[in-house]
């Protein structure tokens, strides 16, 4: 048998039989395009001349004279396009899109991130485009979804199981099943069957290539350590792909949510409460029962709000190589309104989770340390949730004025 | 083995009824009187599906009844019991159909250990690609349960072949591209589509997903061993009642 | 009497005495940063590292096919962070606060954009500040005030006048007059008295160095024509600033509400409404009836609904450098939609403008020429201005979904 | 010249007052009544602001009221007919005030002709620096208007030269930082301040921004010529009526 997309224990592929040729023609396509250089001149163009990289390292200079230890330097992925991280794969799988011949592209979203993303690219590249979405996430997220709709995708409510990420996931695998000739399932994270973790990684990676070029000109050094929130794990593959080979720490941050007592989390890797399983196609630790039926997850960040995690950080963690931490909601809120009030960056929920972390380390590090933060995505676009997060009674009243208005009509 | 069965009951009829339930949904008892009914009806053989909470390859109707029967407070020892229970009672071979994790977290040994002490016969594992698949098929083997794989149409014919040397009782054919329970149209490249399976494998094809009526049976009589109806019969309960799947199979043939 | 500040016979100071000293400081202040390279420098890689400048030059290739004529340049001050053009303006101003040592921020926003900008400025330089904004914006850009808050800044509702842009100008300058020992107030365009219009336009200039530089290298031609929206006109300056030395036609774009025969618009050099005056301490031409009493006026996008226009711009109208239009409503909402669904890309309402009017002379043009829109601003800012002009039911639903939420608290 | 009418009222009085009106608010009936109570209650000169829409430099207090003179339908032409009427009518020099928009869109030459012509003896433009004033120093030497300009403590005194130069009736000098009617106090500064405006100019001081009670025009008393109560009497207008007006005014020597 094929050890393919292993990871240690972790990966594989379990997916239905009628998808088999379309994954082998996928891993194909990808296969090609990764011994291409072209190929990735190609990427690195487009995202250059579409979205805005190289992304900034920006010094935190206010926040590093605030907890008066290590140097803090933060990747500035919330000024890609369309606001985060999320971007740089699914430009990639356009680019592989256009290679296959594929003229239809699907997702899944959550926090509805991944789904403009996909649109936007869709719309760019000219395909058609359906977007699946949890019911909830529908609801809650509804500004996402008027963005999708505009850039001409259809967003498809999932009804069923939690009716959140993971339902959206399984939802897109049930259309792709029904359309693999025309249509690529556009994943959203390091997640699900190869070559999905691994050739997300491999697009994400331009954000620790361009880290740590930046950080040795900017701070003369490479850091001590490196912090990325962990939702599937896309943007802590994208940034720690560029220290695998250095004296770096490398710390994930997952949802703590309520507490990781209160079983209303989603760490994966940073509790005990996960254990190894396979579903969506790929095997890693999932929050599951012990029937092996998942479970409810909680974050106040959407986007970490998912029972599976990239197969190739569970290897991760196994062998040591990346540190897993939880931060809590609470914390999050916290770590965001410091950052916004020290420096003017919103970093979006997920993202801050790596803040959180990142500042309760720092202090306790030496001012010749430099450690770099992955801000993921920018808190703009998720005004609903961090209004809601922050309890802010005048946004509030600004709705109920807003819906009168809408009533009256 | 199931082929065998398959065999010997394909001597007097010139094609089985294989049909599917989703155990406990809507609850236990209903489950009881379905594969009660489908029984009397004449059905050869069946699929018990054990629920899983994200079943991938499942279309609408059977993922909402895994999501019922789960909330309901369905487990995996509770559909060995119900499996136990319709294997000991009725004539037929019942074959388990569920995702891997759910054999993965029971530990795959001690779940063919189980699937055997509850009279089963064999098992479909849709996500469970035979290159994955060497604990399961060892633990299989020892218990002496039949691992069924699936066909597919864009499946070639090395992979038939390698697919074909790993499965026993018979081979499950997708007869489109889809999930469960959408349109079949029965295209042109059908028969060649057919012929490839038959020419890849000695066990009996089955051909499912999608199939409703008397009308889509008799097509594929003199094709294949076996016409699969899955999400019909679910359809059947969720519209006419538990006491209308009796009549429903009656009419298939 | 000095000519400082003029532009034919537009611009001048015209300040209440109380301010004069503080004038010079900041005219003092100005000119000595601008006669040293080394502040150019610091500003352009606080840009370059704090924002993402260089902001990409994006060909709009589906664009250019869907029109057929020039090949159309889309310059993308909307992946600045903060996300408009409004963060360079701010940015420089505040370096010239570092230079002058003054402890204070105060500014006046309208669509809210400059108050963001400003407010994330005064927490990156650990300023006080203090947001302007009229009682009627504050209702309805009320995600804005959110995040100003959450930043640290103060926000002050205006309640006297049309409670909109020009009232919060008014209201600036009497903060200053009382405080402007500690205090630089950030004026947010082309507007004003000396040194602002030139001030705010040298600093917005980096656009149009930029876009100059990236179009002889991406097309290969300087571009046949420029198009920019123009409010106050500091985003029309920044990109026009790269080509007055070039055979290139300067496009600006004024708000056509609903229509220039409507008198619903705020066309000052588009429309024949508007007469010579002095107001805000500057002269140039305004909407303003007879006696002199500034009008109301009225825009789909709130950055362009404004009484006044820079003096600079108005010149440059007078000698025929700059061409003036406008555009309606209606259209800059189909051309927002046309964005959207062929390039991804969402611009402000505000940038929406200049798209209009691109759209209508593109196809009329060849297909060797080559057209520049400078997209100053993202439109993802704007959901509830952008949902309601396109008025989205599902929209709507939701925020009475969230409205019944918050009242059953 | 306005200069002459103050230096020789202040023969028999330590202190002029100089009271302010916005023409038209509440209403114009109501402007004309509060002329009447300031004139009876004994003040020396009056100021008429002519409604701007955007005032600038004034505080809240003025600003509102421009605002709502303006919402009741107040025009130029209809201050100059108030205007007139007024100085017909009573026996103290008025000047006006407003912003430069007002003359500059009248035409400056017609504007000055037109003050003349109703009687007025001069005008406050705070908008309007020494530098931008060539036009309007022009039509006011013409009519013979007194063209008052305002000093400040931030006011140089090379600049205060340059607006003494220009500036005629009397100078107004701002006694704190900020725009009409914030709390004043006077400040160590303050004397040094005023030694200042003195030295820089022959013409009478006013002093305005901020005096509100008599303790305020006592402590002014012997330091300038002129105590201007601007806002503070629109604050009694709107907070006690028209016809409070008088009292408070005789209350304040
Ligand atoms: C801004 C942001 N950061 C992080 C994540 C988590 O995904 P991943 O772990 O794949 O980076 C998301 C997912 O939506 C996101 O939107
Ligand atoms: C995105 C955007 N574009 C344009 C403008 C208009 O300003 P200006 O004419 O100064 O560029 C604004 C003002 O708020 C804006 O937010």
């Amino acid at each position: 048998m094929s050890e393919q997309g292993y990871f240690g224990e972790f990966g594989g592929s379990f997916i239905p039989e009628i998808l088999v040729a379309t994954f082998e023609e996928l891993i194909a396509a990808y296969e090609e395009a990764r011994a291409d250089p072209a190929f990735w001149k190609t990427y690195v163009d487009l995202m250059g001349n579409y979205s805005c990289r190289p992304t900034p390292l920006t010094e935190a200079v206010n926040l590093t004279r605030h907890f008066g230890g290590a140097r803090i330097f933060i990747k500035r992925e919330d000024l890609n396009h369309t606001g985060a991280h999320k971007a740089n794969n699914v430009m990639g799988q356009g680019l592989l899109i256009q290679r296959m011949g594929k003229k239809r592209v699907i997702a899944e979203t959550g926090a509805g991130q991944h789904g403009v993303a996909t649109a936007t690219m869709a719309a760019k590249f000219g395909l058609e485009c359906t977007i699946y979405m949890g019911e909830v996430d529908v609801a809650r997220q509804r500004p996402n979804v008027f963005w999708m709709e505009r850039m001409g995708a259809t967003v498809v409510p999932v009804t069923e199981g939690s009716r959140t990420l993971k339902d959206a996931i399984n939802e897109a695998f049930r259309d792709w099943v029904t359309r693999m000739d025309d249509t690529h399932y556009a994943l959203g994270t390091a997640c699900g069957p190869h070559p999905f973790p691994e050739m997300v990684s491999w697009f994400q990676s331009l954000i620790g290539e361009e880290a740590r070029r930046q950080v040795l000109e900017q701070a003369g050094c490479l850091p001590s350590r490196v912090y990325a929130c962990v939702g599937g794990g896309s943007n802590a593959m994208g940034i720690f792909g560029g220290f695998f080979e250095d004296d770096v720490e490398l710390v994930g941050v997952e949802a703590g949510g309520a507490g990781l007592d209160s079983k209303a989390h989603a760490s994966r890797l940073a509790s005990s409460d996960a254990t190894l399983g396979v579903a969506q196609g790929y095997k890693t630790y999932f929050l599951q029962n012990p029937d092996g039926q998942m479970n409810e997850t909680h974050s106040v960040a959407a986007g970490l709000d998912y029972v599976g995690v990239s197969p190739i950080l569970a290897h991760l963690s196994q062998t040591g190589r990346v540190r897993f931490e939880a931060a809590t909601d609470e914390e999050v809120v916290d770590a965001l309104s410091l950052t916004m009030q020290k420096e003017g960056l919103i970093p979006a929920l997920e993202s801050s989770h790596a803040f959180v972390q990142a500042f309760k380390e720092a202090p306790l590090m030496s001012p010749d340390e430099v450690i770099v933060i992955n801000q993921s995505g920018r808190g703009d676009k998720d005004i609903f949730t961090i209004a809601d997060a922050f309890g802010d009674p005048e946004w509030e009243a600004f709705i109920q004025k807003k819906a009168k208005e809408y009533d009256a009509r | 083995m199931l082929a065998d069965y398959i065999r010997k009951r394909r001597e007097d009829r010139d094609i089985l009824l294989m049909t599917h339930i989703v155990a406990g949904y809507p609850s236990f008892d209903d489950s009881l009187r379905i594969v009660e009914q489908m029984v009397e009806g004449g059905v050869d053989l069946m699929e018990l599906q054990v629920p899983f909470s994200e079943p991938i390859a499942d279309g609408p109707v059977i993922l909402h009844a895994n999501q019922r029967s789960l909330e309901a407070g369905s487990t995996v020892d509770r559909c060995f019991e119900f499996a136990e229970a319709v294997s000991q009672r009725f004539d037929i071979p019942f074959v388990l159909m569920t995702y891997y994790n759910i054999l993965f977290k029971f530990g795959v040994q001690e779940f063919a250990d189980r699937m055997a002490a509850a009279g089963l016969r064999g098992a479909i594992v849709p996500d469970l690609p035979p290159e994955e698949a060497g604990d399961y098929l060892e633990a299989m083997g020892r218990n002496e349960l039949d691992p069924i794989f699936i066909f597919s149409p864009n499946t070639t014919d090395t992979r038939m072949s390698l697919i074909s040397s790993r499965a026993g009782g018979f081979v499950y054919c997708v007869a489109r591209k889809g999930v469960t329970g959408a349109e079949t149209s029965f295209s042109a490249d059908f028969e060649a589509y057919l012929s490839r399976c038959s020419a890849a494998t000695e066990l009996p094809l089955a051909l499912g997903f999608g199939v409703k009526d008397a009308a889509d049976v008799d097509f594929l009589r003199g094709q294949v061993d076996i016409a699969v109806i899955g999400t019909e019969t679910l359809r059947v309960v969720d519209e006419r009642g538990v006491e209308a799947v009796r009549g429903f199979i009656e009419e298939l043939r």
